[in-house]
């Protein structure tokens, strides 16, 4: 199947799961899971963007249809007596909930079409009506607020940007600190893949130093993968997966894919 | 003062204001209560309406402003310069919706319906006044709390809040048995 | 068109420009010679006049203006005497506050600290003169640098910014570990 248009048309995830469904002509309510995961994967891989950030919300997306698509294929638990929630619901009410806001956005913007043909008029008011107008008082504006509640709401300004810091990845100063250039390591990858032709993903991702490396390394695969340069295979679940480099050369890489 | 007469000072205010005026300083300004200031302005917006006018008055939640007519809109342009309207692109759009719609609502409560990051979208709409802060949440990180804006309602032609667009349920009921139509033909697993 | 409806059309221009608009726009904006418009302007004139209005329409050289009648003014005095209430909302208590600690202090940092746009805030705050320019940081595009004003000091009847009350770096360290305490509760779900 031939993909005739570019998956950065897409506002995100849900807008693309809304679009297959609109083209399968499939009611909402009844995702055929296996189906619509295949067409989702198929888009993803054929991804033109180099946006790390919205690529990874494409995949959260992929990973939670196949999670859908797994619990579906479980045999049921006949021992629980409750009935079990069918696993598509919560999706199903996302993407409701997602159709409305976007059936309402149309509406808005007809009636901001109309808004649009009414004009205002700047104020006019008189000179001698100016010289009336009353200085803000800035004691009474400041009535009630005292140095100590003006420090308390620094400290919560304060604690409200800590809590923004990931406490955890933050402990990571001088591995994030140090860029990791995408392109660099997808050039690393091929090299290797050149020398090695086959090789285990496993085995690649313990050759890497620190976290921060395997996660570019996984990034570079992924990239190497969707412009066809290696095919991967796996034998069974939860297998290690062996990555096969199929091209003949070295693909150029843009330079400013650059992970911080 | 009689009627017509807090009539003609409410035209005089609000064509000298420009700006959207309280309902609560209009009723100081003509000495009466709000309840019948209310009632004064909204026989005012009928006339206005029903007279070959090319003025009227609009209502946002709790103030007034003076505003020309639609049909007007051909005519002005040939001599009126024309603000610069800022386009909305489909995201701000949708941003905007739910904002309108949930608020007050925190960013990640945006990010959660739409699927993807918001921050872009949501310094847009506040920069360009349809959206604003409108406080804290009382949790962890006390995120901040958007509305929409008197702007917001402006822009849209909207009276109030409780005047914005619903997905009337029949058309839910549409959506549903125009695709269960369809699935027939589908096979489900 | 009918009578009615260019009177219509010139309310609605007059309106809309607020200024004197030359008989000559007028007219070619209803496509009627200047002859035919101006006697129409001047028969509107009369009627506004007539009417118990709150505006009117007056000739200025070859020009027409719209305004308010002048035994209006007092009305709109009493607009001007009621001003809006002017009240620190949170939003601008929380950049007063970064202000006054933070300062010398860009529009940037202030956003970064916050995480959204602040352009109304520090605008608000330097109107109400609590916070003012106090230089400009040398980096490109030279940003100014905000700061509190003496009338900042005033209010709290504190001599100089060292009286602030400190914010003790245990408190942050305090901070942190809630943060981290959170994120662990999340993580053991």
């Amino acid at each position: 199947m031939s993909i005739s248009f570019k998956l950065e048309a897409f506002e995100g995830p849900l807008d693309l799961l809304l679009h297959l469904i609109d083209k399968n002509k499939i009611n909402i309510y009844d995702i055929p899971i296996v189906e619509i995961t295949e067409q989702y994967l198929e888009y993803i891989q054929n991804m033109q963007t180099k946006d790390l950030d919205l690529m990874s919300e494409f995949l959260v997306m992929a990973a939670t249809l196949i999670n859908i698509k797994s619990k579906m294929l479980l045999p049921k638990d006949e021992t629980k007596n409750e009935t079990e929630e069918d696993p598509r619901q919560e999706l199903v009410e996302r993407l409701l909930e997602y159709k409305m806001y976007k059936y309402i956005s149309v509406e808005l913007k007809d009636r901001e079409l109309d808004a649009a043909r009414i004009f205002f008029k700047e104020s006019t008011i008189p000179k001698e009506i100016e010289e009336y107008k009353e200085d803000v008082n800035v004691s009474d504006l400041l009535s009630d607020l005292t140095l100590a509640k003006l420090h308390k709401i620094f400290e919560s300004v304060v604690k409200k940007q800590v809590d923004k810091i990931d406490p955890i990845r933050s402990k990571f100063g001088t591995i994030e600190k140090e860029e990791i250039n995408l392109s660099t390591k997808i050039n690393e990858i091929q090299e290797y893949g050149i020398k090695n032709k086959s090789f285990s993903f496993r085995g690649l991702l313990e050759k890497q130093a620190n976290k921060m490396e395997i996660i570019v390394t996984f990034l570079g695969i992924l990239e190497l993968m969707k412009i066809g340069q290696v095919i991967i295979s796996q034998d069974n679940l939860f297998e290690d997966i062996q990555i096969t480099f199929i091209a003949d050369r070295i693909a150029e890489f843009d330079e400013s894919i650059v992970l911080n | 003062m009689e009627l017509k007469r807090l009539e003609a000072v409410i035209e005089a205010i609000l064509f000298t204001m420009g700006e959207a005026v309280e309902l609560e300083r209009i009723a100081a300004a003509i000495d009466h209560d709000e309840e019948t200031t209310k009632k004064i302005i909204r026989n005012m917006m009928d006339q206005y309406e029903s007279e070959e006018r090319g003025i009227k008055i609009i209502e946002l939640e709790s103030a007034f402003q003076m505003c020309t007519k639609q049909e007007m809109y051909e005519s002005i342009i040939k001599i009126a310069h024309i603000p610069k309207k800022h386009v909305l692109t489909d995201v701000l759009l949708e941003t905007l919706s739910i904002i309108a719609y949930k608020q007050p609502i925190t960013k990640q409560e945006i990010e959660a319906i739409r699927g993807v990051k918001c921050d872009h979208a949501v310094n847009k709409l506040v920069e360009y006044n349809l959206a604003c802060e409108i406080g804290r949440l009382d949790a962890p990180g006390r995120p901040i709390l958007f509305g929409t804006t008197e702007e917001f309602l402006r822009s849209f032609g909207i009276q109030s809040l409780e005047d914005l667009p619903v997905v009337h349920p029949e058309k839910v009921e549409d959506f549903k048995l125009e695709a269960e139509e369809e699935i027939q033909l589908k096979l489900d697993i």
